[in-house]
C-alpha cells in the first residue's frame, strides 16, 4: 500500500519537477561570481588550475569545513564503532602474490598521490584526489595482511595536525590583520611548481588530511569483526 | 537533433528521481543508503549544471595560454565539495548500518522501528504507544463519570 | 558528441535502476560504481576535470570500496539480501 | 507612593512576612494582623465607597511593547476589596486557632496555608486595581492560580480537582486572552477608554465573538453552565478556612471582570441589541438566561448532595447565577441587588462554612447523614448557621431578603416574568436544601457517638459571630451596604440607586427594613412573652418518649435524616442525567483520539516518505498558484 | 572585526587537536573545550556594542563579495552565535565512556553553529548545515545503545534526503542567478527568482533545512531521537539547533524570498506542527517524548510568528525563539534523572524539591504566564497574527491558544503529580548537582528577564529590526557588480 503511495507520489514529483524544469531557460544568466573570478583569479590566487583557486582561495572556507566533516565522520565512526574487541577474529592473511602485489603498490600510490597534490595548483586534480589515491595506498596492505592493522595513532595524529595546519595558515594571515583565511606568501609567476603563495602548502595539509581521515576510517570499517 | 543541455539535466533530475524512489520504497537500509548515493550524485550534476554552457573550455590555464571561454569554475568547486560531504556520510551511515545489525540482527527497517520502539518503551517502562491505553486524565474523567 | 552524452546517460539511468532492482547487493554496487563512472566521464565532458578526478576516485573508487567492506562485514557479500 | 500603592505594598508584605514565618501557629495570628493592618488602609480609602472620590490610582506604571500598563481603584473596585479582605481577615482568625493546631499536627503546613490565602489576597487586589485590559489580564491569571495553589493543598484528590479547575481556568484564560487580542487591533489599544470609544464602531459579529470570549473565559470562574463542573468538589476539597474565604469571594472575582468588561465597556444597552439570527434573543438574554440555568441547576444540584460542603459550595455556584441576572438588568434596583448580593453572599457563604467547618472539627464529618441533634451540644455554631441559612435563603430579617427583593422587584417592573418565575424556583430549591443542612446537621436526634462533643473553641466562635451580626445588622440597615453599592454602580456607569438607611424608597411599594424587621421582632417579643409568662412547659430529656409501647433507647434510630426529599428526588430526578458530565467526558475522549491519531503520525514506519509528500504537495500547489 | 571569525575556527583547530593534547595529559584535554568555549563567547560579547548601529561584514580570504564567502555579522546572528556557544558549554556532554571523541564533536558542534549563525553565502550555509548534521548524529549516537543507533540512521537518512533536496534548491537558484551571495541575490531576486523556480527552490530549501528545524512533517525523527540520545544533547538539538536551522529560513525569507506563497507554507506547516505536536504531547506516557512532542508545537509557534510578513514577524518569532532557547535546555537538564514513565514521578517533589519548582516555573512560562517572558512573546505573536486580518493568520492565532490550553494541562498533570504524597512506589532518584545547578541558571535567567522585560524588549526590538532590514544587509555587503 505504502509502496503504491509512493510510486505515485514520485509520478506527482517527476510531473511537477518537469513543469518547473519547463519554466526554466538555461544559460541565459551570466554566472557573476564564475566570470568576476575567471577575470580576476590569475593575478588574485596565481594558480593555474583556477578550480583550485576556488578551493583553497576564494571558497577556502568551505573546504575547511568540508574537511571538518570529514573528520567529524571518522570521530562519529569511531564512536559508532567503538573499541574492537581483542579477542574479535581477523580474516585470514591473503595469498603471498595479493601482499607482495600490495608490498609493490605501495610505494607507487605513495608516489601518484603525492604528484598529485603537489600539482593540484597546475592541474586537475589536488589533494582530494591524492588524499583518496594515498588513503588506498595506505589500506590495500590492509587488506592483503588484516592480521597486522594499522596504528590508529599514528592518523588520528596526522589528521589533526594537518587540519591545524590548515587553520593555522589562515589564523596566521589574520595575525598580519589580514582576513581569515587570506593566501600567505608571493604569487610567482603562473604555472611554475612553486606559485600561488600558500596554495601548495594548503593542499599538502588537505591531502594528507584526507588521506589519514579515509584511511582511518576504511579501517575501523574493515576492522569491525564480521559477522560470516 | 537533440539539445545536450536538456539530456543532461533530465539525466540529473533522473538521478535524484531514482534515488528519492531508492530511499522511499525500499525497506532494507542499505538499499535505502544506495539511494541516498544516488540523490547526491544527482544533486551534484544539477549543481555542475546551473552555468554550465555549451563550447567552454576548463578553467585551467595550460601553459600560459589564456582561453577566450572558461568554463564556471564555482560550481565545480561546490561540487568536489559536496562529494566529499557525501562520501563521509556515506561512511557514517554504513558504520551505523552495521552496528544496527549487530543489535537487532535485521536491516529491514519496518522491524528496526519496531524493535526501536519496543526498546524505548521498555527503557521508560511503559507499553508501547500503540497500545490505546487512556492516559491518567482520561481514566479519571471516567472514573468522575461511573462516580 | 551528444550522442555520446545520450547514450552515457542512458547507461547510467538504467544502472541506477539496476541498483534498486537487483537482488544481489554485489551486483547492486556493481551498478552503482557504473553510475559513478558514468557520472565522472560526463564531468569531463562538462570541462570539469577535476570533479570528474574527484568523482571517479571517491564515487566510483572510494564509495565502491566502503559499501564493499561493510556488506562484507554485513553479511551480505555472498547470500542474497532481503 | 499613594494609599493604593500602600494597600498592595503591604499586601504583598503579608505574602513575603508569612512565609518568612513559616509553619507555627503565630503565623494565622500574624497574617490576621496584617490583614486588620490592610483594612485599615483600605477604610483610609472609604471615600470611594462613599463617592466623595471618583478614583484613586497607583503611582507604579509600566511600558512593555509600547502597552502602558497601571492601576487604580473606583467604587467598585473598593467595595470588592472589602469583601476581599474581610473574609480573609476572619478565615485567618478563623485557622489561627485549635484548627491550625489540628491542621499541622495533621502534617499540613500552615505556612503553605496562609501564604497561599495571602497571595490570593493580594493578586484579588492586583485584579481589581487593574486600570487596563493588560493588568486585567495579568489580575486574572495571578488569580487563578493562587486560587489553584490553595485548593491543590488538599493532597491527592483535591490536586485532581484542582488540576481539574487549571484545564477549565487556563483554557478560560485563553479565550480572555483571544477577545483581548481581537479588542486591541480594533482599538488599537489596551486602555478602556479606546475599547468604549471603538465598541459604537465593531461590527456585531465581531463583538458577539468578544463578548462570548470573555463570558466563557470569566465564566469558568464564576462557574456559570456548562463551565461549572470543577468548582463545588474543588472548593470542598479545600482546607475548612480556605474553603470559607473561596467560597465567599474568589469566584466573584468573574462577576467583577464581567461587569467591567460587559457593563462598564460594552454596555448592556449594546449587548441588548447584539442580535442572533432571530431578532428577539440577544446577547443579554443569552447571558441572563444562562446566569439563570446556572442558579436553578446548581441549587437542585446543591439539593441533592449529602456532603455539607458541597452542598454550600453548589450553593455558591447558584447565588453567582442571581448576581450576574440582577446586573445584566441593568437598571438601579436591579444592579443595586447584584451587587450587593456579592456583600451579602461572602457574610453568609462564610458563616455557613465556617459553621460546618467547626462541626468537622468537632464531630470529624461533614456527611449530613451521620450528624444531627447537635444544637444541644453546638448552639452557638446552631445560631451563627441559622442565621446564614435565613440569610441564604433569602428571607427576612437577613441581608439576603434585601438583595433579592430588590433582584424580583427589577425582574417585576422589568416586565421579564419567566426569569422572575425561574428565579423564584430557585429560591425555593435555596429553601429545601438549606433546611436539609441544618435540619441533619443540627436538629433531630444526637447520635450516640456525638453525645461528647462540646461547643467549638473561641477561634472559631468569635469570626462566626461577627460575621452573623453583620449579616442581621446589614438586613436590619441595608443602606450601610447600599451606600458603597451605588457608588459601585456610578463607578460602572449604571444608574444610582437612590436609598435610605432602611431601604429603597418608592411610591409604587418600596422597601424599609427598619419597619419590617422591627415588626418582626416586635412579633417574636410577643411569642417569646406568651412562651415564658403564659404556657407551662416541662423540659424532657430527648430520650424520654415511647412509640408503639415501646420506650424508645438511644440505640434505636427513630428518626431518619439520609436520603432526604425522596419524593422530590422521584420528581426532579429524571432531570439528572448527568448530561455535563458527559459533554466533559466527550470531549476528553474526543481530545484523546486526536492525540492517538498524531502519535501514530510521528511513529510512521518511513519518516522520508513524508519528506517526499511534503515536497510534492507544497511544490504542486506552488506550480498550481 | 575579523576577528569574529574566531568563533568558528578556534573551537575546530581545538577539536583537531584534540586527540593530539590528549595523548600529552588527559586532564589538559578534558578541560581544553570548556576553556575555548569560553574564550569564544568572550569574544562574541565583546563584539555586541561595536554592532549597535551598523553589522558588519567579513570578506574571508580578503576577497570581495561574490567571488570569496562573507560572513555577515548583524545582532541577530551574533546573538545564536553566542547562544551556540554558552549553550554548549552549559550542556556539556558530561557523561559516556568515550568523552575524548564526545567532547571533540561537542566543540565542532559550537563552531559549526556559530558559523551557520554568521554565514552569508547559501553554498556556505549548507556545508556548515551538513557539519551541524554530521555532527549531531555522532553526538546522539554516543549513548551506543542499540535504540540510539537506530533512531540516529533513521534521522540521518530523513536529514541528508532533505540535505539533498536543499542543495537541489541551491542549485535551482544558482542556476537563475550565477551567485551564492546572499546580498547579491536579494538584489537580483526581484528580477531573477520572482517565479516559479524562485518559489521552487524555496520549497525546497524550506523542507531541507526544516529537518532540523522540527518543521512538520519531516520531524518524526523527534520524539525517538529526544528519547534516546543523552538528554543534554537533546537540549542542545531542541533549544540551540533547531533555531539555527530557523535562523537561515528566516534570512532566506527576510533578504531573497518575498513571494506572498512563500510565507503561506511556512504559515500552514506551522500550524500543522502545532497541532500534531501538543496533541501527541497530550497522549505522551513517557517524559522525554511528551517534552519532544511540545517543542515540536513551540517550533511551530515559531513558524506561525516567522510566516508574519514584515519587521513584527521577525520580531514576534524571535522572542518565541529566544524564549524556547531558554527554557527547552532547562527542561531537559530536568529530564535527565525524570526520564521514563510520567507514572514514576508521582512524588518527585521529595527528592528534588528545586527541580519541581523549576520545572512548574518553566511550564508557566511555556504555556505563557504573565509576568514571565512567555507571556509577552506569546502575546507579541498573538496581536501580530489578529492584527493581519486574514482566515489564515486568524486560525493560526486560534491554534495557538487551543494549543497552550492542552500545554497547560498536560504539563500540570505532571507538575501536581510530583506532590502526590505516595508511600507504595519510591520517587525518581534527586538530580545532578551540575544538571541542577545549570537548570536553576537558566530559571534564574528567566525569572530575571520576566523582570528586565522592558529594556529586554527594546533591545530584541532593535536585533530584529536590524535584521529585518534587507537594504542595510545589501549595503553592509556591498558585493561587485559584473563590469
Amino acid at each position: 500500500m505504502r509502496r503504491l503511495s509512493s510510486a505515485l507520489f514520485l509520478l506527482g514529483l517527476g510531473l511537477l519537477i518537469a513543469a518547473i524544469f519547463k519554466g526554466m531557460e538555461f544559460g541565459t544568466v551570466a554566472p557573476i561570481a564564475g566570470q568576476l573570478i575567471n577575470s580576476a583569479a590569475a593575478e588574485q590566487v596565481g594558480a593555474a588550475n583556477f578550480v583550485t583557486s576556488v578551493v583553497l582561495g576564494y571558497r577556502g572556507f568551505d573546504t575547511l569545513l568540508e574537511l571538518t566533516i570529514l573528520f567529524t565522520a571518522a570521530t562519529a565512526g569511531g564512536l559508532v564503532l567503538g573499541k574492537r574487541a581483542p579477542n574479535a577474529k581477523r580474516d585470514p592473511d591473503a595469498g603471498f602474490i595479493l601482499q607482495a602485489g600490495a608490498d609493490l603498490l605501495f610505494p607507487l600510490l605513495v608516489v601518484v598521490g603525492v604528484y598529485i597534490i603537489l600539482h593540484g595548483h597546475l592541474t586537475p586534480g589536488g589533494g582530494f584526489q591524492g588524499g583518496v589515491i594515498l588513503a588506498s595506498a595506505f589500506f590495500i596492505p590492509m587488506l592483503a595482511r588484516p592480521g597486522t592493522p594499522m596504528s590508529h595513532t599514528a592518523v588520528s595524529t596526522i589528521e589533526g595536525l594537518a587540519g591545524a595546519c590548515f587553520i593555522f595558515i589562515g589564523l596566521l594571515a589574520m595575525f598580519d590583520g589580514e582576513a581569515f583565511l587570506t593566501p600567505l606568501m608571493d604569487k610567482g609567476e603562473l604555472g611554475a611548481l612553486l606559485s600561488a603563495g600558500s596554495l601548495p602548502l594548503l593542499y599538502l595539509a588537505v591531502g594528507l588530511k584526507v588521506g589519514s581521515e579515509l584511511a582511518g576510517l576504511l579501517a575501523h570499517l574493515s576492522e569491525s569483526e564480521a559477522v560470516d | 537533433m537533440l539539445d545536450t543541455g536538456l539530456v543532461l539535466y533530465s539525466a540529473a533530475f533522473g538521478l535524484i528521481l531514482i534515488g528519492i524512489a531508492g530511499i522511499v520504497l525500499s525497506a532494507h537500509l542499505v538499499r535505502i543508503i544506495f539511494g541516498v548515493a544516488l540523490l547526491e550524485a544527482g544533486a551534484n550534476l544539477l549543481l555542475l549544471l546551473a552555468t554550465w554552457r555549451e563550447g567552454a573550455s576548463a578553467p585551467i590555464i595550460v601553459a600560459g595560454r589564456v582561453p577566450e571561454f572558461m568554463a564556471d569554475p564555482v560550481p565545480q568547486a561546490l561540487v568536489l565539495t559536496a562529494i566529499v560531504i557525501g562520501v563521509g556520510i556515506l561512511a557514517l551511515a554504513l558504520s551505523l548500518a552495521l552496528r544496527v545489525q549487530r543489535a537487532y540482527g535485521t536491516l529491514d527497517m519496518h522491524e528496526v522501528r519496531q524493535r526501536m520502539e519496543q526498546e524505548i518503551a521498555d527503557q521508560a517502562g511503559i507499553d508501547m504507544p500503540a497500545s490505546s491505553h487512556a492516559p491518567a486524565a482520561v481514566q479519571a474523567a471516567r472514573q468522575e463519570g461511573s462516580a | 558528441m551528444e550522442w555520446l552524452v545520450l547514450v552515457i546517460v542512458v547507461v547510467m539511468l538504467s544502472s541506477a535502476v539496476a541498483v534498486l532492482l537487483l537482488k544481489d547487493f554485489l551486483a547492486a554496487l556493481a551498478a552503482f560504481s557504473v553510475v559513478s563512472l558514468g557520472l565522472s566521464v560526463l564531468f569531463v565532458i562538462l570541462r570539469a576535470p577535476d570533479v570528474a578526478m574527484t568523482e571517479a576516485a571517491i564515487g566510483a573508487g572510494l564509495s565502491s570500496l566502503l559499501f564493499a567492506l561493510a556488506l562484507r562485514r554485513l553479511g551480505l557479500w555472498r547470500n542474497r539480501g532481503q | 507612593m499613594t494609599p493604593l500603592d500602600q494597600l498592595l505594598a503591604l499586601s504583598a508584605l503579608t505574602v513575603v512576612a508569612v512565609w518568612l514565618i513559616g509553619n507555627r501557629q503565630i503565623t494565622g495570628w500574624n497574617a490576621t494582623i496584617l490583614y486588620a493592618a490592610q483594612g485599615v488602609l483600605l477604610v483610609m480609602m472609604a471615600g470611594l465607597g462613599y463617592g466623595d472620590v471618583q478614583s484613586i490610582a497607583s503611582s507604579v506604571t509600566f511600558q512593555v511593547l509600547g502597552h502602558g500598563l497601571h492601576w487604580l481603584f473606583d467604587g467598585l473596585s473598593w467595595f470588592f476589596a472589602l469583601i476581599t479582605i474581610g473574609a480573609a481577615l476572619l478565615s485567618s482568625w478563623f485557622a489561627s486557632g485549635e484548627w491550625g493546631q489540628r491542621y499541622r499536627a495533621a502534617g499540613g503546613s500552615l505556612r503553605l496555608f496562609h501564604t497561599a490565602l495571602a497571595l490570593n489576597v493580594f493578586s484579588m487586589l492586583v485584579l481589581l486595581a487593574s486600570g487596563d485590559l493588560l493588568s486585567l489580564f495579568i489580575g486574572w491569571e495571578l488569580v487563578s492560580w493562587a486560587s489553584f495553589l490553595i485548593m491543590a493543598l488538599g493532597g491527592a484528590t483535591a490536586t485532581r480537582y484542582a488540576m481539574r479547575y487549571v484545564t477549565y481556568a487556563f483554557t478560560g484564560a485563553m479565550a480572555v486572552l483571544m477577545a483581548l487580542v481581537m479588542v486591541y487591533t480594533q482599538s488599537g489599544s489596551f486602555e478602556f477608554q479606546a475599547f468604549r470609544d471603538a465598541v459604537p464602531t465593531m461590527s456585531a459579529g465581531s463583538l458577539w465573538l468578544i463578548v462570548l470570549l470573555f463570558a466563557a473565559g470569566f465564566g469558568v470562574k464564576m462557574a456559570l453552565i456548562p463551565f461549572h463542573l470543577w468548582q463545588a468538589k474543588a472548593y470542598a476539597e479545600t482546607p475548612g478556612p480556605g474553603a470559607a474565604f473561596l467560597g465567599a469571594i474568589s469566584s466573584r472575582m468573574g462577576l467583577f471582570a464581567l461587569v467591567v468588561v460587559l457593563v462598564q465597556l460594552i454596555g448592556v444597552a449594546r449587548l441588548a441589541d447584539l442580535q442572533l439570527v432571530f431578532p428577539f434573543f440577544s446577547a443579554r438574554d443569552l447571558l441572563t438566561w444562562v446566569a439563570v440555568l446556572t442558579l436553578i441547576f446548581a441549587t437542585f444540584t446543591a439539593l441533592k448532595q449529602h456532603d455539607a460542603r458541597r452542598l454550600l459550595a453548589w450553593h455558591g455556584i447558584g447565588q453567582g447565577g442571581y448576581m450576574l441576572l440582577g446586573v445584566l438588568i441593568a437598571d438601579d434596583l436591579g444592579s443595586a441587588g447584584g451587587l450587593m448580593h456579592v456583600f451579602n453572599h461572602a457574610t453568609y457563604q462564610a458563616v455557613l462554612f465556617m459553621a460546618v467547618t467547626a462541626v468537622i472539627h468537632r464531630t470529624g464529618t461533614s456527611d449530613l447523614n451521620k450528624l444531627g441533634g447537635l444544637v444541644t451540644r453546638m448552639p452557638l455554631s446552631f445560631v451563627a448557621m441559622l442565621i446564614g441559612i435565613i440569610g441564604l435563603a433569602g428571607l427576612p430579617p437577613m441581608n439576603g431578603f434585601v438583595s433579592k427583593w430588590l433582584i424580583y422587584r427589577s425582574l417585576i417592573i422589568d416586565g421579564s416574568p419567566l426569569l422572575f418565575l425561574a428565579s423564584v424556583i430557585g429560591t425555593l430549591g435555596t429553601i429545601l436544601s438549606v433546611y436539609k443542612l441544618i435540619h441533619n446537621t443540627f436538629l433531630g436526634q444526637l447520635r450516640l457517638e456525638h453525645v461528647e462533643v462540646e461547643e467549638a473553641p473561641s477561634s472559631m466562635i468569635w469570626p462566626m459571630m461577627i460575621l452573623s451580626a453583620v449579616v442581621f445588622i446589614t438586613g436590619y440597615f441595608p443602606g450601610l451596604v447600599l451606600d458603597w453599592v451605588a457608588s459601585a454602580q456610578a463607578a460602572v456607569g449604571l444608574p444610582e440607586l437612590v436609598h435610605t438607611l432602611g431601604g429603597v424608597p418608592s411610591d409604587k411599594g418600596g422597601l424599609d427594613m427598619i419597619w419590617v424587621v422591627s415588626v418582626m421582632l416586635i412579633g417574636f417579643g410577643i411569642g417569646a412573652l406568651i412562651f415564658f409568662a403564659g404556657g407551662r412547659s416541662k423540659r424532657v430529656h430527648q430520650l424520654d418518649n415511647y412509640a408503639g409501647g415501646h420506650f424508645l433507647t438511644a440505640e434505636t434510630r427513630y428518626q431518619y435524616s439520609d436520603n432526604f426529599y425522596p419524593g422530590l428526588m422521584h420528581l426532579i430526578g429524571p432531570w439528572y442525567r448527568k448530561s455535563f458530565r458527559w459533554l466533559e467526558r466527550g470531549f476528553i475522549s474526543t481530545v484523546d483520539t486526536l492525540s492517538q491519531v498524531m502519535q501514530g503520525l510521528y511513529r510512521a514506519v518511513h519518516p522520508s516518505f513524508y519528506l517526499l509528500v511534503v515536497v510534492v504537495s507544497a511544490l504542486s500547489w506552488v506550480v498550481i498558484k | 572585526m575579523n576577528q569574529l571569525a574566531l568563533l568558528v575556527a578556534l573551537p575546530l583547530i581545538t577539536a583537531f587537536l584534540l586527540p593530539v593534547i590528549n595523548r600529552v595529559s588527559t586532564f589538559a584535554a578534558r578541560w581544553t573545550g570548556p576553556l575555548v568555549l569560553v574564550i569564544t563567547s568572550a569574544i562574541g560579547i565583546s563584539f555586541w556594542p561595536q554592532l549597535g548601529d551598523s553589522a558588519v561584514a567579513i570578506e574571508l580570504g580578503g576577497f570581495r563579495p561574490p567571488l570569496g564567502i562573507t560572513l555577515y555579522a548583524d545582532k541577530m546572528a551574533l546573538l545564536f552565535a553566542l547562544a551556540t556557544s554558552i549553550g554548549t558549554l552549559l550542556l556539556w556532554p558530561s557523561r559516556g565512556e568515550d568523552k575524548l571523541r564526545q567532547s571533540t564533536l561537542a566543540l565542532i558542534l559550537a563552531g559549526s553553529g556559530s558559523g551557520l549563525a554568521l554565514s552569508g553565502d547559501l553554498f556556505n550555509i549548507y556545508v556548515f548545515y551538513e557539519l551541524v548534521a554530521v555532527v549531531s548524529y555522532g553526538l546522539i549516537a554516543a549513548r551506543s545503545t542499540a535504540g540510539s543507533f537506530a533512531a540516529t540512521v533513521r534521522y540521518l537518512i530523513v536529514s541528508s534526503f532533505g540535505a539533498a533536496l536543499a542543495l537541489t534548491g541551491i542549485a535551482l537558484v544558482y542556476q537563475a542567478t550565477g551567485t551564492l551571495n546572499l546580498a547579491q541575490l536579494s538584489q537580483l531576486a526581484p528580477t531573477h527568482l520572482n517565479n516559479l523556480q524562485g518559489l521552487a527552490a524555496f520549497v525546497l530549501m524550506l523542507i531541507g533545512f526544516g529537518v532540523k528545524a522540527e518543521l512538520f512533517p519531516v520531524n518524526t525523527w523527534v520524539p525517538e531521537v529526544y528519547a534516546t540520545a543523552p538528554t543534554r544533547i537533546s537540549g542542545l538539538l531542541a533549544g540551540v539547533v533547531s533555531k539555527l536551522a530557523l535562523l537561515i529560513i528566516v534570512r532566506l525569507l527576510v533578504l531573497i524570498f518575498h513571494q506572498p506563497e512563500a510565507l503561506t507554507v511556512m504559515l500552514v506547516l506551522g500550524i500543522l506542527g502545532v497541532v500534531t505536536g501538543e496533541l501527541a504531547a497530550w497522549r505522551a506516557r513517557d517524559f522525554n517524548r511528551m517534552i519532544a512532542f511540545s517543542s515540536i508545537g513551540q517550533l511551530g509557534i515559531m513558524f506561525i510568528a516567522f510566516s508574519i510578513p514584515g519587521e513584527a514577524g521577525v520580531f514576534a518569532g524571535l522572542a518565541v525563539a529566544l524564549h524556547h532557547l531558554v527554557v527547552k535546555p532547562a527542561m531537559f537538564l530536568l529530564a535527565e534523572r525524570w526520564q521514563g514513565s510520567l507514572a514514576n514521578l508521582a512524588g518527585a517533589a521529595r527528592t528534588s524539591p528545586l527541580g519541581a519548582a523549576l520545572f512548574i516555573l518553566l511550564a508557566l512560562s511555556l504555556i505563557g504566564v504573565p509576568p514571565l517572558p512567555g507571556f509577552w512573546a506569546k502575546l507579541l505573536v498573538m496581536i501580530n497574527l489578529v492584527a493581519q486580518e486574514n482566515s489564515l493568520y486568524m486560525l493560526g492565532a486560534w491554534v495557538i491558544m487551543g494549543g497552550a490550553a492542552l500545554e497547560a494541562n498536560y504539563l500540570f498533570r505532571v507538575a501536581s503529580s510530583f506532590y502526590h504524597r505516595t508511600d507504595e512506589q519510591t520517587p525518581p532518584a534527586a538530580h545532578r548537582p551540575g544538571d541542577l545547578a545549570t537548570a536553576s541558571l537558566l530559571g534564574a535567567g528567566l525569572v530575571a528577564s520576566a523582570f528586565l522585560i522592558m529594556p529586554l524588549a527594546d533591545e530584541i526590538e532593535g536585533v530584529a529590526s536590524q535584521a529585518a532590514d534587507k537594504n542595510h544587509y545589501v549595503q553592509t555587503v556591498n558585493p561587485e557588480q559584473l563590469p
